[in-house]
């Protein structure tokens, strides 16, 4: 089945959305006015992209310290997770969370936090839901290669095999975890999509960088879910181009070589996918100049609004820990100076 | 309409209940549909709700808990039973960092409305990795709601409390507890999160208790009603928030204050009573407060070990006693267990 | 190769003995002077039996709740663990840890616990330990089938893949945790040992009552370790006649069948071993009486000893809690009234 | 001889000194030989004392607690590393159920020398899930030691005598110390576990803190004194076992006592010393005393939020001139950064 042009055109604007946004957040960094870790996804956008293309509003996805594609391509407000990041009481988290923790439950995306693998049985509970409530529809788990060495993900799989549950793990394995390599926290030779299978996982792997086959493999996986085939495990290979965490480039390090880098970027999907629709599909470079200075007119207004919003009241440091009931009236735990 | 029953019976009509009113509410946990069904308090659920409600779960607490965080985001009330507390303790991370958090964490917009239903205290030479009374853990959490009923209308009415409370409520039941009686009301019986009970009132000394050291307090009491000391006991039932003021109420009027906890005694739930009533009520008190909790030691399986291990009634005469400088008749024996280490002379083990 | 008779005369008396002791415990339990719980090894012998064989006292050895066939086939004192499980001074634990909690650092079995898949880690670590000595030493890790559902196995699996270390993983799948067949905690087609496979392990598996195919399986996994081979899995399928906990029979209360039960006790490892070693080995029946009444005897007099020993001294009850250093004079956690 | 360094760099120096001075002595975790080196703390060991002693690990917090359980029962003494507590929390079966216990459990036979480091306490922004302070939870766990150095000296004299220690010991670094600078002894330098530090003498009022708060307390004693208060400072060092008597000392010569803490209020340690003192001490107070720790809230990451969510010096000042009634002049101002969410001008994030 071809891809047609309208999901082709979706998907680049996805990927460039995510990477503008990213690269701004980056670029005003050093303002030190987002005080806040920050774990950007430049290089993995595709990822995202080709899954959040395969999911609806009503369908739920989780994800992990490094976030921010992950929402946006689900759909997520920019102007709130940009709000958040800057602490204003206007972000996703009213400034509660900051960059690690995003959540916007209009469009079904139900959180991400920055524990390694603390959202994968989240996830798989909130598949749960939707088995019990029975639509079609699917829980989308994004993780890392780290995440894979945490017990809780085969804990996780296996409930989600075992209740044949409509839940989708996909994981991004960009061979990293903060500065070590994939062979220095696994055995180099095995492969995790292996494990999954052994578990009892439909898999499926490919190359994150190609974009198209990793579209039509996101594809197969949720239909094949939504049809009841039970939890699938996507492993895409990809790769983070700058640090960590923080806006910089962090080759100089040591921990990766900079060729490393370079031949993943030279294959950067972005601009891949770039060329490919402006030759083969004949997209217009007028319609994609287009594209950028919306988003580009669109990143500027977000920061502009958490430039501008205010931070959150003082007393919302010091209440808010439980949802208000009756019982909260009874509630006596020290509330700070503020209440006093 | 009263009805006698069991703890763990009372806890099953809470269930019943909850489920009945409810179709969000799930049941899961290692066993809740084997045929022992947690010491009874699952029996019927699964024949009465179906599999979908009512279901067994591999042993992977952390996950199981998580799985449970993720329903409760979509709107589910999930009730869940670990055996004992100890094995909750490969849960933490998905207790602290996500189910007591959550709600805050995320700007208030989603809720973790699950209630975790641990077994605490001793069964029967249990030893040390099966007999833990973390609630000082739970109450130290932002977020997190614990309940620690000490009699079956408690349990009835805290159960069905915490079910519907939007907030993450653990529920801890002391394993001495489930086969004790009494007189439960009938219906949706609810009792607050938050408010303590005065189990029985007096004007010489205030007993501040939780859990299974109530029924200690209550026998202590008892035994010194014969002797002329009036005691009144406050069962905390709560003990995260806490019922601050019926405890403030009740030192107003004894001016002196002991506090029983089920747990060790270095960062107690009772040391952090006797904290708070120091600072608030300064100059009320007419005595240093004291407190009866385990030794801080790991707890030994040894039937010559627990004797001298956990407080008993009589630990609390004589605390209450030497507090008051008054000596006691010890020919007056406290109603208890020929043996120290069960709960009933019917208990015979294994478990 | 041919198992020479002296090997298999062991591997009946270790069964033989393990039997006995089991049997015993079973039969003065009603006495309700074993104050704690039991979880009892009835029908799981010859696993520990052709495992411990292979084992030397320098050899590790790590164990769970079902620890009683563990601990005596790796030549822990029996007299230790019944004075223990009667909670007496002379107990491996001095009474503190019961029947769950067994340890002889003399012949390497280095502790079980009571929290499933506890120890499994903890085996791993000494794995390391043997390591980083380098002498050819195994640490050898008892678990369930039920172990396997806590991701802390995965996790420790990796690990020892990862570094390749000397470590023997013996998973006895008895296929019920308590009361819960298989099928409900894990999908009733997988095989465990595929996903010990997939994580990189050298498995085996087999028929736990085939007492010495199980041998081999035993002497090949463990000869291959002490030759650096890295971990090995084995997983061998076995059955537990008695109830989870406590000395009775259970079938009664119908969480599994009284056929499945009594097709397990029909092929009784010990019973099959005793006709092999009497026909095929013409072992002469007097022999075998002979040890049956020394194990007797050794039986009776463990319990008289554990019967008559005395329990702790109460100061037990409120020390100990730290290996006494200078600080510990320093130290003063409440110490409960006795110390008073 | 002394020599000014870092309390990271203190850090760094035990490591290296006592991997020299034992073999058995193992340095492992997430990071511990990557470029940044824990905030470097680890800095050239691997290269020093090899792989085999020094190494990374999966991200797998509960299977490493257990390998370095397992490997201190073989007589090596492995020093474990966690970049934040908060991720420790996968991993309290392993420090309750197995670390904490296995000495008492096994009748005394092995025990468990292992050190974990654990950073706590705010980096910048971290909010929720990476700036928690749980050393109550620990120090409510027998068996379990917590060391909260504040200064580089008793970081380096606590780590060494952690690392000799035959028990697990939790040792928890504050994130906002590791840069601040001190002076040092050199060479095989001991600080006893279990003996708190008088940091500053004082007749008005005891100060009771711990890790970081002791900056803070500093900072408000140096404040008061030019107003002529007297504070007497008393930095625990080690959290359990605490140094009743350094504590008992001090009262019975001030008579007032405020403590602080760096975790939530309800249960915290500040809470469990001011039950004892009022046990112990009751006749001795003039005053009721007070605590100042951080409110029973999830840590905001906002820097609009966490103003008001820390207390700071500015809090004790006025805990302290409260609780002695007297007025003090705000014009002299407490020495601090511009900014309240970094520990000094130079901090520029991300961690
Ligand atoms: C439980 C836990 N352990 C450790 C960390 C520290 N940490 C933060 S991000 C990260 C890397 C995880 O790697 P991976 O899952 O591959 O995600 P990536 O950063 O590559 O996207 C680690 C170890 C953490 N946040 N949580
Ligand atoms: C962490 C934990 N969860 C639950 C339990 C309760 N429990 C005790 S034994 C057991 C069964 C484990 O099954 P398996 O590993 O197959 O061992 P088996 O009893 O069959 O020998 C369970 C779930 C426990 N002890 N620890
Ligand atoms: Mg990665
Ligand atoms: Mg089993």
């Amino acid at each position: 089945m071809r891809n047609n042009i309208d999901i082709e055109m979706d998907l680049f604007y996805t990927m460039l959305r995510i990477r503008k946004v990213e690269e701004a957040i980056a670029d005003r960094y050093k303002e030190q006015k987002m005080r806040t870790p920050v774990h950007l996804s430049i290089g993995q956008e595709s990822v995202a992209a080709v899954v959040g293309r395969q999911l609806y509003h009503e369908d739920y996805c989780v994800s992990t310290h490094r976030a921010h594609a992950h929402y946006l391509a689900k759909g997520g407000s920019l102007q709130a997770m940009i709000s958040e990041i800057y602490g204003k009481v206007t972000g996703c988290c009213r400034g509660r969370g900051g960059s690690m923790h995003l959540i916007d439950t209009a469009v079904g995306f139900m959180g991400s936090t920055a524990i390694v693998g603390n959202t994968i049985p989240i996830g798989v509970g909130l598949g749960l839901s939707l088995k019990l409530a029975g639509h079609g529809k699917v829980s989308c788990i994004f993780l890392g290669d780290g995440a894979v060495e945490e017990g809780v993900f085969y804990e996780s799989l296996n409930i989600a095999v075992l209740k044949k549950l409509p839940v989708l793990f996909v994981c991004e394995n960009n061979r990293y975890s903060v500065y070590s390599p994939f062979s220095k926290r696994q055995p180099a030779e095995r492969k995790i999509y292996e494990i999954a299978k052994a578990m009892g996982a439909t898999i499926y792997h490919g190359d994150g960088y190609d974009v198209l086959a990793s579209h039509d493999v996101a594809r197969c996986a949720i239909a094949s879910i939504r049809e009841g085939g039970g939890p699938c495990f996507l492993e895409f290979e990809t790769y983070r181009w700058r640090e960590h965490c923080g806006p910089n480039y962090d080759n100089d390090l040591g921990y990766r070589t900079e060729n490393e880098f370079l031949s993943w970027k030279a294959r950067d999907p972005l601009e891949v996918f770039r060329v490919y629709l402006v030759g083969k599909c004949r997209v217009s470079k007028q319609v994609i100049k287009k594209m950028e200075e919306d988003v580009d007119q669109e990143i500027e207004v977000a920061f502009e609004l958490a430039e501008t919003a205010p931070f959150p009241k003082p007393i919302e440091a010091v209440t808010g820990e439980y949802k208000s009931t009756e019982a909260n009236l009874n509630c006596s735990t020290y509330k700070g100076e503020l209440t006093t | 309409m009263m009805q006698n029953m069991t703890y763990g019976a009372a806890i099953n009509t809470a269930m019943h209940m909850a489920m009945e009113l409810d179709p969000n509410v799930l049941c899961f946990g290692l066993g809740v549909d084997d045929p022992k069904h947690i010491f009874g308090t699952t029996a019927g659920l699964q024949e009465k709700f179906g599999e979908q409600r009512v279901f067994d779960m591999p042993t992977s607490e952390n996950a199981i808990t998580g799985v449970g965080i993720g329903a409760s985001l979509a709107g589910y009330r999930p009730v869940m039973t670990h055996q004992r507390l100890d094995f909750f303790l490969l849960a933490m991370d998905q207790l602290v960092n996500a189910a007591a958090k959550w709600y805050y964490m995320f700007g208030g917009q989603v809720s973790v409305p699950i209630v975790i239903r641990l077994i605490i205290g001793r069964g029967w030479g249990q030893g040390p990795t099966h007999s833990q009374n973390l609630q000082a853990w739970f109450s130290h959490i932002p977020g997190l709601k614990v309940v620690m009923p000490a009699s079956p209308a408690d349990a009835k009415g805290l159960l069905l409390e915490s079910i519907f409370d939007d907030n993450p409520v653990l529920f801890l039941e002391h394993r001495w507890l489930h086969d004790s009686e009494g007189l439960v009301p009938s219906g949706d019986y609810r009792v607050p999160i938050g408010k303590a009970r005065i189990v029985r009132e007096g004007e010489d000394i205030t007993l501040v208790s939780m859990s299974y050291m109530t029924i200690e307090a209550i026998r202590a009491a008892s035994y010194l009603e014969k002797q002329g000391i009036s005691c009144e006991i406050i069962d905390l039932r709560t003990v995260k928030p806490i019922d601050w003021n019926a405890i403030f109420a009740s030192v107003h009027k004894t001016k002196k204050l002991i506090v029983l906890d089920t747990g060790v005694t270095t960062g107690s739930i009772a040391g952090e009573i006797i904290a708070r009533i120091c600072m608030e009520c300064f100059s009320i008190l007419t005595r240093p407060p004291v407190r009866i909790a385990l030794p801080d030691n790991p707890e030994p399986m040894s039937f010559g070990l627990t004797k001298h291990y956990y407080p008993s009634n009589e630990s609390i005469v004589r605390g209450i006693t030497s507090m008051l400088s008054v000596d006691h008749d010890l020919s007056v024996t406290v109603e208890s267990p020929v043996l120290h280490d069960v709960p009933g002379d019917w208990f015979k083990g294994p478990f």
